[in-house]
């Protein structure tokens, strides 16, 4: 009865919003304000102003580059919150009726093999992210989930030590921190907080920069998604 | 003329003061009624001291601070302020004097007495508005203030008179409030310092609803039937606390606003014209007479001075809103005849609570021999209320009388009557029953209240006779009455 | 020094950065991570008063992200709405001191480092929301914040809290998921995501129908962020569950990100000119007016301290809701400023309850009873916020009802005016139970006449807010001066 | 208006997913099946705005060698990028309330939930 009452609701609903859409500017038209406008600018100037050739990386770390920078602290949120939320008064209790893991000879002997050539493709994404799809999400990402298999192959306490203690909190942090010092450094250079040089001579700078951003994602992403993953796993 | 002064601000804030020096060292009983004393008199010296001047008709104003971009938080010392400050802060003394004798064995006298105080001050500062947003804010305050002093039995029914008070006195403060926003919008000004501030041009319909919100919620305080249900319920509170809110603050309060109202927010001329106040002054009637009739079926004697005060406190609206210069200061005078006469009643009845324990009326039979000078003064005051001339209430009579002959309206003077018999009716036989109806075995010698009960008592009972009989004595208040109807009526 | 033009960006990474940097900071020393956030806190309230002195001096000014021109670039735009972040910054601050004996006690231990993380992610969210002057980039704030406050209503670890907070969730997303769906729409018929450039490009738009979906689903899901009065349902356990410093942010601060969206998206539209806004105005002003009525109804109700304070903050975002709906002068002023008024006084009621929780253990009406005695300093400043949400004068609720009030008024809306007044009333009713039961009571349980005032470092907070509540009602001027320019501006098209 | 909603079938297609995301956030009462609702209704507003960058026989907007115009719009992709990450991270967190939720109650169906209040 709610059910088919929500469902009616729903429908309902859908009318107003299909009459919405079918007024939007016809799908895939090059005549759109979508695309005549800002896009336009960036399609035209991106590649030799802002450090990338691919445009969209441009956009994501340059043009709207506080985005992202806002973007980053919300994976850091949320990591604070999964810690917030999961963190116990005492360890002890949540490993007791912890299952071991039994995994086939046969996949963690080909995940071992795997490991270091899916490391390998997920740096390759992430400095490569400037000419090419891909980036530091996405890398950070592949990062990640290398972790999450290894986790579940190897055990917990094997894959826990590919992100030692000492360094873990500051490698956590490390997206927002590399936008935070990238964006002062171009405050001081150019005047604009994530301003990047303009000069064309430059040009190698902003790539460089562009770079460095992208394996603070990639790195803090990884990490971010790692410790969530091994605190939801010690919960579990 | 006007003159810019500190003392206007002073007033207020000296009796602020101290309250805050009560909360602060009010644990010791000597420094409770050290402070509660000196406010009482420095602040009446203030007052006085700009009595003189006032008269005169200098008016000392006083801009605190913009309240909000263009109202300003002002003070504002005319006539009709000073009247009323002048009796509030009189009277203040004699409460004072009484509050301590009277609460000597209460709990909580650091809360009662800071209160007290509060009280005191949000009244001043009534008296003293500049603007109608003033006006409303300490009549908003003193709403709050007394609440803790109305529940201060902390007993249910204690509970339920507050509950009862609050809301009744927040509902007309929210009137109030709504008038003010409609004045503003539609005057543009809040002030009161003219002969009124709206005129015909802002349509009679807009000027009518304003009038009857202003009213209701001034109405509220002043228990014009039938917003009167509050008054004789908050009778559970102390004594002293009775007296303050039927003599000096709240009601009084309800009905100067009331008085500002007709005279400085409308003015009589529009009135006359909009010919607005007759339905009031029929109300007004109409409350004089019902509340005495009830007066008279009341055993319990707090409750009979209760329905009493309803019944006098309409006296001051029907010479309001009769719009004649006699009738005004009829009204304006009887904030003050009213005062001192209820004032003196509330404290026997309390004197007589505290000694004999007896509040209801038939137990009364004889108490005149054992206390005499306490039945004295009751009997003063009875007989201002029942009209006899030489005293206070007679002079208030007689003006509204020749008020509404005035006005044309000779049927008012009929209610006058009427209410003069009521009251005989209802406040005689009590006067009849303390000295002519001792039952045998009556205890003859005099056994007085103390003398802190006793003193405020006698003094009350003077000034009704004073008041009464140099009304027309150049200096007294009743002059300040005059000066404030002069003004009014620009005359 | 104020004319700097880098503080704006301090304002917002500064504690950014200081968030990420806790758990690292505290990794050592436990007691580490308060001072820290409140050091961190210290210095972004600076960079506020900085960017609130220059906005009073010379008005609005903006500050391109990376130097891109607008719209290329994002821009952060700071008007006299945006000196918000005073109050967000000042409220942080207090609730963050506040935090320091609370907390320890009330939360697991491991997690207290990440709860001073979330809460300064809170703040950067709700800092940059109200600086932002790009749609996109306000939804990365927005993000940020709803996200930090499930995670603070959960982190007492208690069965009621992680559900509140799930429930609190649920509602939060599926508005933002609304709120990005809107921003969509008005991408594809403009083009642009700066809102000021989207405020001129509305003005050309042939086809309405998208951008009137736009606006209704913005202002739908700001008024789920809002908790106006059926989609509320989220609020009450999540503000009455969280802890009390939490409580505080979230009543005062992050439900008013909500209507603060709804000034913006006004803002948008008012700047385009061409639009229709009646039948927005109407719902907001009915939604309001039931807003109150019904948040008080559901108010008179509660045992919990909490939960009656979390149901009166529903009524009073109906005030704001409803000033901004009449659309008048004086009502848009007398809703900015209950933004800030609001957030003081119910910032007072609870940290003063969470004192009042901390010391005595109890937390319904009549368990507190005879608390007036044990606990008289707080005791006062709760009477005194109670007093100031009622509107009573010279408190500093008061002004915002005479001015939502006047503008009711000047709207041509009288009976709205009245509904406000009388509205009032009714909230007093039962903010006279909370006072009753403290002072006028006999105690039910006499022992907590033994227990004494919070620590100072709960009272200060406590009594700073109750002062302000008494002061902001005398100097009510300043900010209502001060935002009159940007009201006239925004109506003036 | 049935014509022009052909011709805007990407996006029509995406308000069908979000009402049915929406359903399911409503009517469901798993928590885990309530946020995979949640789930649906982010991927369906992904897909809106990515549809809205969409430009027929658009490339990939890489330049350099062998780039030809038209190139689709960047800005969607790049927004989308952002609105992926925020709700993996919403994910993370309701999954974990989720956990919290069954370690404390025994239980994610919501009217089970309900009638243990």
């Amino acid at each position: 009865m709610k059910k088919a009452l929500v469902a009616a609701l729903l429908i309902l609903a859908a009318i107003p919003l299909l009459l919405a859409v079918s007024e939007l500017p016809p799908h895939g038209s090059a005549s759109n304000a979508t695309y005549t406008h800002v896009s336009a600018y960036y399609l035209e100037h991106g590649a030799e102003e802002a450090g990338a050739e691919n445009i969209i990386t441009d956009v994501i770390l340059n043009y709207r580059g506080f985005d992202t920078n806002g973007e980053v602290t919300v994976i850091f949120t949320a990591l604070a919150a999964v810690l917030a939320v999961l963190l116990l008064g005492d360890a002890s209790t949540a490993t007791e009726d912890k299952p071991s893991h039994s995994v086939s000879v046969v996949v963690s002997f080909i995940v071992r093999l795997l490991a270091p050539f899916i490391a390998m493709f997920a740096v390759y994404v992430i400095i490569n992210g400037h000419i090419s799809p891909g980036g530091g999400f996405q890398g950070g990402t592949i990062l990640g989930a290398l972790a999450i298999v290894l986790t579940l192959v190897l055990g917990e306490d094997e894959a826990r030590r590919l992100l030692p203690e000492r360094p873990k909190p500051w490698l956590q942090a490390a997206a927002p921190l590399t936008f935070i010092g990238i964006g002062l450094a171009g405050l001081t250079d150019t005047g604009f907080y994530l301003g990047f040089p303009t000069a064309e001579a430059l040009s190698w700078i902003r790539t460089m920069w562009l770079l460095a951003i992208e394996i603070g994602i990639g790195v803090g992403g990884a990490a971010i998604i790692a410790s969530i993953f091994w605190t939801m796993e010690a919960e579990r | 003329m006007e003159v810019v002064d500190i003392r206007p601000v002073l007033a207020p804030t000296l009796s602020l003061v101290c309250a805050g020096l009560i909360f602060l060292t009010g644990q010791k009983a000597f420094w409770r009624r050290f402070w509660s004393l000196g406010a009482a008199v420095l602040k009446l010296a203030v007052v006085m001291s700009m009595l003189p001047g006032t008269i005169n008709g200098t008016v000392y104003v006083f801009r605190l601070m913009d309240f909000t971009p263009g109202i300003g938080l002002g003070f504002r010392v005319d006539a009709l302020g000073m009247f009323f400050a002048v009796v509030s802060s009189t009277l203040w003394i004699f409460t004072t004097i009484y509050a301590i004798g009277y609460m000597e064995p209460e709990h909580s006298k650091v809360r009662f007495f800071g209160f007290f105080a509060l009280c005191v001050s949000t009244t001043v500062g009534i008296a003293f508005a500049e603007n109608l947003l003033t006006l409303f804010l300490f009549y908003e305050s003193l709403t709050i203030v007394t609440y803790p002093l109305v529940i201060h039995e902390e007993t249910p029914e204690a509970f339920k008179a507050g509950r009862k008070y609050l809301t009744y006195t927040l509902i007309g403060g929210a009137f109030v409030l709504i008038g003010t926003v409609l004045t503003y919008q539609t005057a543009g000004t809040l002030t009161l310092s003219k002969p009124g501030i709206l005129s015909l041009a802002n349509g009679t319909q807009t000027l009518t609803i304003l009038f009857v919100t202003l009213i209701a919620g001034f109405g509220v305080k002043a228990a014009i039937m039938p917003l009167h249900g509050w008054l004789p319920t908050a009778m559970a509170a102390p004594t002293p606390v009775s007296a303050l809110l039927h003599a000096v603050a709240v009601v009084k309060a309800g009905a100067f606003g009331v008085l500002r109202v007709i005279y400085n927010v409308f003015g009589v001329e529009l009135l006359q014209q909009l010919n607005l106040t007759m339905w009031l002054a029929w109300l007004a009637a109409f409350t004089i007479l019902t509340a005495s009739f009830i007066a008279l079926f009341q055993d319990n004697f707090k409750r009979r001075l209760a329905y009493s005060t309803i019944s006098q406190l309409s006296y001051i609206i029907l010479g309001a809103s009769l719009l004649t210069p006699m009738a005004a200061t009829a009204a304006i005078a009887h904030i003050a005849n009213q005062a001192f006469a209820k004032i003196t009643m509330f404290f026997v009845a309390g004197a007589i609570q505290r000694k004999t324990g007896k509040t209801n009326i038939h137990e009364l039979a004889g108490i005149g021999y054992r206390m005499p000078y306490t039945m004295g003064a009751f009997t003063v005051a009875a007989l201002s209320f029942v009209g006899v001339p030489l005293f206070a209430g007679f002079v208030t009579k007689w003006y509204l009388s020749l008020g509404a002959l005035e006005a044309g309206d000779w049927w008012f003077v009929l209610v006058m009557i009427a209410s003069a018999l009521l009251n005989a009716a209802y406040f005689l036989p009590i006067v009849y029953l303390a000295y002519f109806k001792a039952p045998p075995g009556t205890q003859l010698h005099v056994d007085e209240a103390r003398p802190t009960l006793l003193i405020p008592i006698i003094m009350c009972a003077l000034y009704v006779i004073l008041l009464g009989t140099t009304a027309e004595v150049p200096g007294m208040p009743f002059s300040l009455a005059r000066a404030a109807v002069r003004f009014v009526f620009g005359m | 020094m104020v004319s700097w033009p880098h503080w704006i960006i301090v304002a917002i990474i500064m504690p950014m950065a200081g968030a990420v940097l806790t758990p690292i900071v505290s990794r050592k020393n436990d007691k580490a991570a308060p001072v820290w956030a409140l050091f961190i806190m210290s210095l972004t309230s600076l960079a506020a008063l900085f960017l609130i002195v220059r906005v009073a001096q010379e008005g609005p000014f903006s500050y391109l992200v990376g130097g891109w021109a607008r719209p290329y670039g994002i821009e952060l735009h700071f008007d006299e709405f945006s000196a918000s972040i005073g109050i967000i910054c000042l409220i942080g601050w207090l609730a963050l001191l506040f935090s320091y004996h609370y907390v320890a006690e009330s939360i697991p231990k491991p997690r207290i480092p990440y709860y001073y993380t979330l809460v300064l992610l809170n703040l950067t969210g709700m800092i940059g929301f109200v600086m932002t002057g790009d749609l996109f980039n306000l939804y990365v704030f927005m993000e940020i914040l709803s996200l930090s406050a499930y995670a603070l209503v959960a982190v007492s670890g208690e069965r009621v809290a992680e559900m509140a907070a799930f429930k609190y969730l649920v509602m939060g997303a599926v508005s933002s998921l609304i709120i990005l769906f809107s921003i969509g729409l008005l991408y594809a018929v403009t083009g642009s995501l700066n809102m000021a450039d989207i405020s001129t490009r509305l003005a050309g738009i042939e086809s309405r129908l998208p951008v009137m979906l736009a606006l209704a689903g913005m202002a739908m899901a700001l008024m789920v962020k809002a908790a106006i009065f059926p989609l509320h349902i989220w609020l009450p356990d999540a503000h009455a569950i969280a802890p009390s410093p939490v409580s505080a942010i979230l009543s005062g601060l992050v439900v008013k990100t909500g209507v603060f969206g709804l000034l913006r998206v006004y803002q948008i539209f008012y700047g385009a000119g061409t639009y229709e806004l009646a039948g927005l105005n109407t719902t907001l002003i009915w939604l309001g007016a039931i807003s109150i009525i019904m948040g008080a109804f559901f108010a008179i109700f509660q045992e919990d301290i909490k939960m009656m304070l979390a149901y009166s903050t529903i009524s009073n975002v109906g005030y704001i809701v409803m000033g901004l709906g009449l659309a008048s002068q004086y009502g848009i002023i007398g809703a900015t400023v209950h933004i800030f008024n609001h957030a003081l006084i119910k910032a007072t009621l609870f940290l003063g309850a969470g004192a009042l929780m901390y010391k005595t253990g109890y937390r319904t009406l009549t368990d507190l009873r005879g608390v007036g005695k044990a606990m008289p300093l707080t005791s006062m400043a709760m009477s005194i916020g109670a007093i100031s949400i009622v509107g009573i004068p010279p408190t500093a609720g008061f002004l915002c009802k005479w001015y939502i009030a006047l503008g009711a008024f000047q709207a041509g809306q009288p009976a709205f005016g009245f509904a406000l007044v009388f509205g009032a009333l009714f909230i007093f009713i039962y903010y006279i139970r909370m006072v009753n039961s403290f002072y006028f009571q006999p105690p039910t349980h006499p022992e907590i006449l033994e227990v004494g005032e919070a620590p100072v470092s709960m009272l200060f907070p406590v009594l700073l807010l109750a002062a302000l509540c008494l002061v902001m009602g005398i100097l009510g001027r300043i900010p209502l001066s001060f935002i009159e320019p940007a009201v006239t501006r925004m109506l003036g098209g | 208006m049935i014509e022009a909603l052909w011709v805007n079938l990407d996006y029509a297609a995406s308000v069908v997913l979000f009402l049915i995301g929406l359903y399911a956030v409503i009517a469901k009462d798993n928590l885990i099946k309530k946020f995979m609702g949640l789930n649906i209704m982010e991927t369906a507003i992904f897909a809106f705005i990515v549809a809205l960058g969409v430009v027929d026989g658009g490339d990939a907007p890489i330049m350099g060698e062998g780039a030809r115009a038209p190139f689709t719009n960047p800005i969607p992709q790049a927004l989308i990028l952002t609105g992926i990450v925020v709700a993996v991270s919403t994910t993370a967190l309701a999954l974990s309330l989720i956990i919290r939720i069954y370690r404390q109650c025994g239980t994610i169906e919501a009217d089970e939930l309900r009638e243990m209040e």
